[in-house]
């Protein structure tokens, strides 16, 4: 799918050396305007344009596209290949060689900035130096510039190499700080939570705002995973099912040791730190099944700590709460506790 | 040093101390270890840390037997009493930097408390509610939990406190005397400044033995024991160093113009009067305010 | 020039004899050495073995992730006298991360850098017959070495039960994973190494910096002092300022697994972050440490094989001091996950990137040393180029990383990995390979072979790029840090990264056989082999210099211009 | 020893006094320091404590008479090691800012033998931490429930009327207050 706009997008600098290195200056000027331009606009022509925003009947498996008429009837949703988890070189070379497709605004604004800011700018003066350097080699070897020039100093050269540099940090510092500032917008007050809390080692998730819904989650095994359809080491038993297309407050603790949820195709990573509740906004554009792993070292199977996010529509994940025994926001709580079975969890041996 | 060296350098000869002092240290660390761990290791831990301790002790006495040897026979030429100028300013430095770490983490505790008290919950929680709505008492947030008894800043380390700063002016005394060339009055000087160390830590001793609360309490008691702990530790230190110093002054050494072994002790007195004056500030006064004293 | 070397030669020799090589029997010799050169020696040779030592594990773990699964880790486990069990094994590969960085960090980088080309090259180029405290020097060495000791006794004891030997704790040793998460006397074990190893290097930088302040030959002012001596100076200060607070944050550590308090742990109102500043505040000076030197070296390399003055000394100098003293306000960028807020996170940002300038005035001051240069590109010349790119190429992902924002996606991925073995494993590295062939011959009087160190060069620089630019993109794609065991989608990359392995350790056997070629059949080493552009003292002594130097002491009249040795007392 | 001019002595003894009158001018002034520094934290109302509320504090800040509302979230945790159910009675509430609210939290032990628990809590956004003000919590260094006992544990909060004025704070909408309780350290659990 796609893979030729993909080409185009994430190549790596192995890719298409000469036009990239052009368009990497042209390109610094451009990430200006990107910053300005509402960045929407600029996320539809590049990672946005090859997925609708909304889900298209073809991204979701057969079995799925009854589901809006029959809510109350969760089904689990199959994985798309290259979508929310990483992409195999042997699948897709390119693909492999860069970020994940992003699904959230701000990753696609990071991913932006990467892309058409950083990767150009690292790239040109890595190429720079490596040039300046070749030149040298062949312009000032002893056997072609036998007597060496005496100059230690030029005020001018020495200025300006302290300069530009530091014009150039300017230049990402901008968009930098605009992503920081985007990253810290605080959830709305009608955000549906969903705490996650990190343990050795298995993730816990608790929806406080639909009855206590608690989930257990486990990695699944190799062979379990396989026969899912789902990539190994990634799937887990029970995945963190949230609605996509509105704002999430992911808040993350751990009960034990330090751990960090992470999921690379949302841009999304915090620490969970036992005794503190870290709070971040979180939006995911549309429906699909997002694979993340623990990244901060936790023990012995810090490894094998999986974190599955599966984005349904609303009604969906509604009709999911009902079924996990949670009950909707404003309806009366659900009296029993549903899952009061996995209220004392082992992780899967 | 042979005939033709040309330079006032101290070249010295090859020393087994180091060595030593090396292989005690991991001994006595990882004795330290095994007796911290008596469910794996049993009870062997005690006899490894001793031996490495006494190694440590042996280090260090002959080393400075060695250092005191050279000075006595004029190895120390002013450019080498020099060096160890600079090598005293950079340790003391490196210390600041140590407490630095204890003050930090005090700080952070302080500023960034988390709320622990130690008020009686009893079980009665809803009649504890009712208690909240007419209770003025505040609660939680504070780097000393409420109901906790603090030590009285203005008692014991206040007086610690004039104790370390008169030692200062006593160590200063002797250093005139010494300068002027009037033993006597660097013998007194340093007897009194020893005299006064030995009842700071004897004060502190006793504080900490009466103190109303312990080592692993909670943040407050933990940064507090570290701190002065870590202090009393280099007071014990200054104390010694001052010790050997009288010593020496019996034993003919020091001259108004070479006696840097003294003044060293006395900045490192220096140094740990300057600390107790932040520790007392920061833990004592302002750390323990408003909290109930014991 | 040339010939002005050669006249000094002969000059020490005058009395070299007598006294000046007098050295003392084995033992005494090497155990308790009072030499700068000896001590510097002995640095050296604990370094390569730390180093061999931290490189088979890297194997290990380059080997366990050449496929997913788990395949070669109950073997560690056995080797290091365990039952092997799922367990046991997972928590293997987190005590071979934690001490290949904590072998390469301390026991390999450091001593090869400060200890060992420090103290060789520090007293000769200042002119100096030997350190300041020539005793401090060796406790130094030795205690370095007992941290060593303790950090391989904490092998071999349980870590997060009798089951499961070694502290598994990254070699950033977070709380709580380090006090309640590895219950064993391991972790002492590892925490009371970095307490030894620290007080060594502390004892060491106050060594250094009197030495360089009060022991520099007449005439030579801190201005004309060779940018080596520069850099080890910065960097001795920034060991004196970070090793302490250091020591500070691990004693905590050490009471909170050991004695009940709570500086780190929740429950009692601690807090694990504290920790984590704590622990950046030395930790990135740290890196410095690591870097500086390196920085250092290649500047006089850059220059000898130029036959060209380093190009605007005084920028260099002070790009040094200026990364130095910034090192120090820029720790929390390795923390950007932990729930900074977003000022703090700002303000890091932007820090951090400032550190990108000077680090360009010297890269851009290099290459202007080299152009209109007379380039003879000798082994180390060709090792310090190697340097000059791949830490190029390691500061810009660099520049990448200290977006906060981006950092959300890339912090504790491959990237990082990547990041970090480009500007130590290639920049430290090929700096300590630049420096050990440039200074061999001094040091050892003999002549390495021109061919097998080129050998050496490209295998290795080959190896490393194949191990480690693959790892961008892993990172990029999302591959987590410190797993033994990834998703199929990470497999190919990591092949790849291993094969770099396979071809970077036979770069390094290359070595050793250059090594064993040098001291067997090498040629004797004249006082200065790499001609007019050495221009720095030691290259003035004879190779290897007498055992005791400058017994008169050099005059230095003229930055560029060290040949005048009238006695000072003259 | 003392083989020096009488002027040396002189100067030994006015050094001596000086050091003499010094101490005593420091005694004096250790000892005055106590009303002083009270004097000054009765004047300024430092306290070297932080973010203490009183409940005169709290009338005030109602008295002010802001209309303003703002949701508050209360969130419970427990270590792994803490057998108990442990949640708010309520996931949310709205509060007028500055107004005093009571919210309560239960806890019930699970398991069938006392455990002794201790809480710490945070705020979220970190920068609403400072606005949040709890005049009473429950934040008991040694809760011991016995098997199966539950309690009820409230929190009497307030949310300071300064938020309305910081800029970082302008689009918070909702602050969290999250409990996490863990065991408490069983050198000081006398309990069990």
């Amino acid at each position: 799918m796609g893979l030729k706009s993909k080409a185009s997008l994430g190549t790596f600098m192995m890719g298409h050396i000469h036009t990239r290195l052009k368009f990497g200056f042209m390109a610094l000027f451009a990430a200006m305007l990107a910053v300005a331009i509402p960045h929407t606009a600029f996320a539809q022509e590049t990672v946005g344009s090859e997925v609708p925003a909304t889900a298209a009947p073809d991204e979701v498996p057969a079995g799925e596209t009854e589901a809006p008429e029959a809510v109350g009837a969760y089904t689990p949703l199959e994985p798309v290949e290259g979508k929310g988890m990483p992409t195999a070189a042997t699948d897709d070379i390119w693909k492999s060689m860069t970020f994940q497709d992003q699904y959230t605004e701000d990753g696609i604004y990071a991913l932006n900035m990467h892309d058409y800011i950083l990767m150009p700018v690292i790239t040109a003066i890595s190429i720079f130096v490596l040039g300046l350097l070749l030149w040298v080699v062949v312009r000032y070897n002893r056997r072609a510039n036998p007597e060496p020039s005496r100059t230690t100093h030029n005020t001018l050269i020495e200025v300006i190499w302290t300069i530009v540099p530091a014009l150039i940090l300017v230049v990402i510092a901008v968009p930098s700080i605009t992503l920081l500032a985007r990253q810290y917008e605080t959830p709305p007050e009608e955000a549906i939570t969903i705490k996650a809390t990190g343990y050795q080692w298995y993730w816990g998730y608790t929806y406080p705002d639909h009855g206590e819904v608690e989930i257990i989650s486990n990695m699944l095994s190799d062979a379990d995973a396989i026969a899912n359809g789902e990539p190994a080491k990634l799937a887990v038993d029970n995945r963190m099912v949230v609605p996509a297309g509105v704002p999430l407050r992911i808040q993350t603790t751990a009960a034990d040791v330090i751990h960090a949820f992470a999921v690379p195709s949302l841009w999304f990573k915090m620490d969970a730190v036992p005794g503190r509740l870290n709070e971040k906004l979180l939006t995911i554009k549309e429906p699909g099944l997002y694979y993340g792993q623990c990244s901060e070292l936790c023990g012995a199977r810090h490894g094998y700590m999986p974190i599955a996010v599966e984005a349904l529509p609303m009604e969906e994940f509604e009709a999911w709460v009902l079924e996990q025994g949670g009950s909707l926001p404003g309806a009366e709580p659900a009296a029993e506790e549903a899952v009061e079975d996995t209220a004392e969890p082992a992780p899967a041996a | 040093m042979a005939g033709n060296v040309n330079h006032d350098y101290h070249i010295l000869e090859p020393d087994i101390w180091p060595l030593i002092g090396s292989l005690s240290a991991v001994t006595f660390t990882s004795g330290l270890v095994l007796n911290m761990h008596p469910d794996t290791f049993g009870t062997s831990g005690s006899i490894v840390m001793w031996a490495g301790l006494a190694g440590l002790i042996a280090t260090f006495f002959m080393w400075f037997k060695n250092i005191v040897t050279e000075a006595e026979q004029g190895d120390h030429t002013p450019v080498v009493q020099l060096h160890m100028r600079y090598g005293m300013i950079l340790f003391i430095a490196s210390e600041v930097m140590f407490f630095v770490g204890w003050f930090w983490s005090f700080f952070d505790f302080a500023l960034f408390p988390a709320p622990l008290s130690v008020t009686d919950a009893g079980t009665a929680a809803q009649a504890t509610a009712n208690a909240f709505l007419t209770d003025n008492t505040a609660s939680g947030g504070d780097l000393v939990p409420q109901g906790m008894e603090v030590l009285d800043a203005f008692s014991l380390p206040l007086l610690n406190t004039l104790i370390l700063l008169c030692s200062g002016t006593t160590v200063t005394w002797a250093h005139h005397a010494l300068i002027h060339g009037d033993r006597d009055g660097l013998k007194q000087g340093l007897i009194a400044t020893i005299a006064l160390g030995v009842l700071f830590s004897g004060i502190q001793a006793y504080e900490y033995s009466i103190a109303p609360f312990n080592f692993g309490q909670n943040t407050y008691s933990s940064a507090f024991y570290m701190a002065t702990g870590f202090h009393g530790f280099h007071v014990l230190i200054g104390t010694i160093f001052l010790a050997v110093c009288l010593f020496r002054v019996y034993k003919g050494h020091f001259t108004p113009r070479q006696h840097f072994g003294f003044e060293a002790a006395a900045w490192y007195w220096h140094f740990v009067d300057v600390v107790w004056l932040f520790l007392f500030v920061a833990i004592y006064v302002w750390g323990g305010w408003g909290a109930p004293v014991h | 020039m040339a010939t002005t070397a050669e006249g000094f030669d002969t000059h020490t020799e005058d009395h070299a004899h007598d006294h000046a090589d007098h050295k003392p029997g084995f033992f005494k010799r090497w155990f308790m050495s009072t030499n700068h050169k000896d001590i510097g020696t002995l640095y050296l040779i604990f370094a390569i073995i730390a180093g061999i030592v931290g490189g088979a594990m890297s194997g290990v773990m380059r080997l366990e992730l050449a496929e997913p699964g788990i395949q070669y880790l109950a073997g560690a486990v056995e080797f290091f006298g365990g039952n092997p069990s799922e367990n046991a094994n997972l928590h293997m590969w987190n005590v071979f991360i934690t001490a290949h960085g904590l072998i390469m960090v301390f026991f390999m980088v450091m001593p090869a850098m400060i200890g060992g080309f420090g103290n060789w090259f520090v007293p000769l180029m200042i002119g100096a017959p030997d350190m300041a405290f020539p005793r401090m020097n060796n406790v130094s060495f030795w205690l370095t070495v007992a941290g060593f000791i303790s950090l391989c006794f904490s092998l071999f004891v349980p870590g997060t039960g009798p089951d499961a030997l070694g502290a598994g704790v990254g070699w950033t040793v977070y709380a709580p994973l380090s006090t309640t998460g590895n219950p064993g006397p391991a972790v002492d074990f590892a925490i009371f190494s970095l307490h030894l190893a620290g007080a060594g290097s502390i004892l060491g930088a106050t060594n250094f910096i009197t030495t360089i302040f009060n022991m520099r030959a007449p005439g030579m002012t801190l201005h004309k002092m060779p940018l080596f001596v520069w850099s080890v100076l910065v960097t001795a200060f920034l060991l004196l300022l970070a090793l302490p607070v250091l020591a500070a944050a691990i004693t905590m550590l050490l009471t909170d697994r050991n004695f009940q308090t709570t500086f780190f742990d929740p429950a009692g109102g601690g807090d694990p972050v504290l920790y984590q500043h704590l622990f950046w505040f030395f930790g990135h000076p740290e890196v410095y440490i690591m870097i500086l030197p390196g920085f250092g070296m290649i500047s006089q390399i850059v220059a000898t094989f130029s036959r060209k003055p380093v190009f605007g000394y005084l920028g260099m100098a002070y790009a040094m001091v200026a990364i130095g003293v910034v090192g120090f306000i820029v720790w929390a960028h390795h923390m950007y996950t932990v729930g900074l807020d977003v000022n703090t996170k700002m303000y890091f940002t932007a820090a951090t990137m400032v550190i990108a300038v000077p680090t360009g005035v010297k890269i851009f001051s290099w290459i202007a040393t080299m152009w209109g240069g007379s380039m003879e590109f000798k082994s180390p010349m060709v090792w310090a180029m190697g340097f000059i790119f791949l830490f190029t190429v390691g500061g810009v992902t660099g520049v990448v990383l200290a977006n906060g924002g981006i950092d959300d996606n890339l912090h504790d991925t491959y990237y990082v990995v990547a990041h970090f073995h480009y500007v130590l494993s290639m920049g430290a590295v090929f700096s300590l390979f630049a420096g050990f062939y440039y200074w061999f011959p001094k040091m050892s009087g003999r002549m390495h072979s021109e061919f097998l160190s080129h050998l050496h060069f490209w295998g290795f620089f080959i190896g490393v790029n194949v191990i480690f630019f693959p790892q961008h993109f892993l990172g990029m794609n999302g591959m987590p840090r410190r797993i033994p065991d990834y998703p199929e989608a990470f497999a190919y990359w990591n092949e790849i990264s291993s094969y770099g392995y396979m071809i970077m350790a036979l770069s390094m056997i290359v070595f050793f056989v250059n090594l064993a070629y040098a001291f067997t059949i090498g040629k004797k080493a004249a006082a200065n082999p790499w001609g007019e552009g050495a221009t720095t003292l030691e290259w003035t002594l004879s190779s290897p210099p007498p055992f005791h130097q400058f017994e008169t002491l050099p005059v230095i009249e003229d930055h560029h211009d060290y040949h005048d040795h009238r006695p000072a007392s003259a | 020893m003392n083989t020096a001019q009488p002027s040396i002595d002189d100067r030994n003894m006015r050094t001596g006094g000086m050091a003499l009158l010094g101490a005593l001018a420091m005694l004096g002034l250790g000892y005055a320091a106590v009303p002083l520094y009270d004097l000054f934290c009765r004047v300024t109302g430092f306290g070297g404590t932080t973010q203490v509320a009183t409940e005169a504090e709290a009338v005030s800040a109602a008295r002010a008479g802001i209309a303003k509302e703002i949701s508050i979230r209360f969130d419970a945790s427990t270590a792994r090691d803490v057998p108990w159910s442990f949640a708010p009675a309520q996931a949310t509430d709205t509060v007028r800012i500055g107004q005093r609210d009571l919210a309560s939290y239960i806890a019930r032990n699970d398991s069938n033998y006392p455990v002794t628990g201790t809480a710490t809590f945070n705020v979220e956004p970190a920068q609403a931490g400072k606005y949040f003000h709890k005049i009473q919590c429950f934040c008991f260094t040694q809760q011991t429930l016995q098997p199966g006992q539950e309690v009820n544990m409230p929190v009497l909060y307030y949310v300071d009327p300064a938020i309305l004025e910081d800029e970082f704070m302008a689009d918070v909408e909702q602050i969290t207050l999250s409990y996490t309780f863990h065991r408490a350290k069983e050198a000081v659990d006398t309990d069990s």
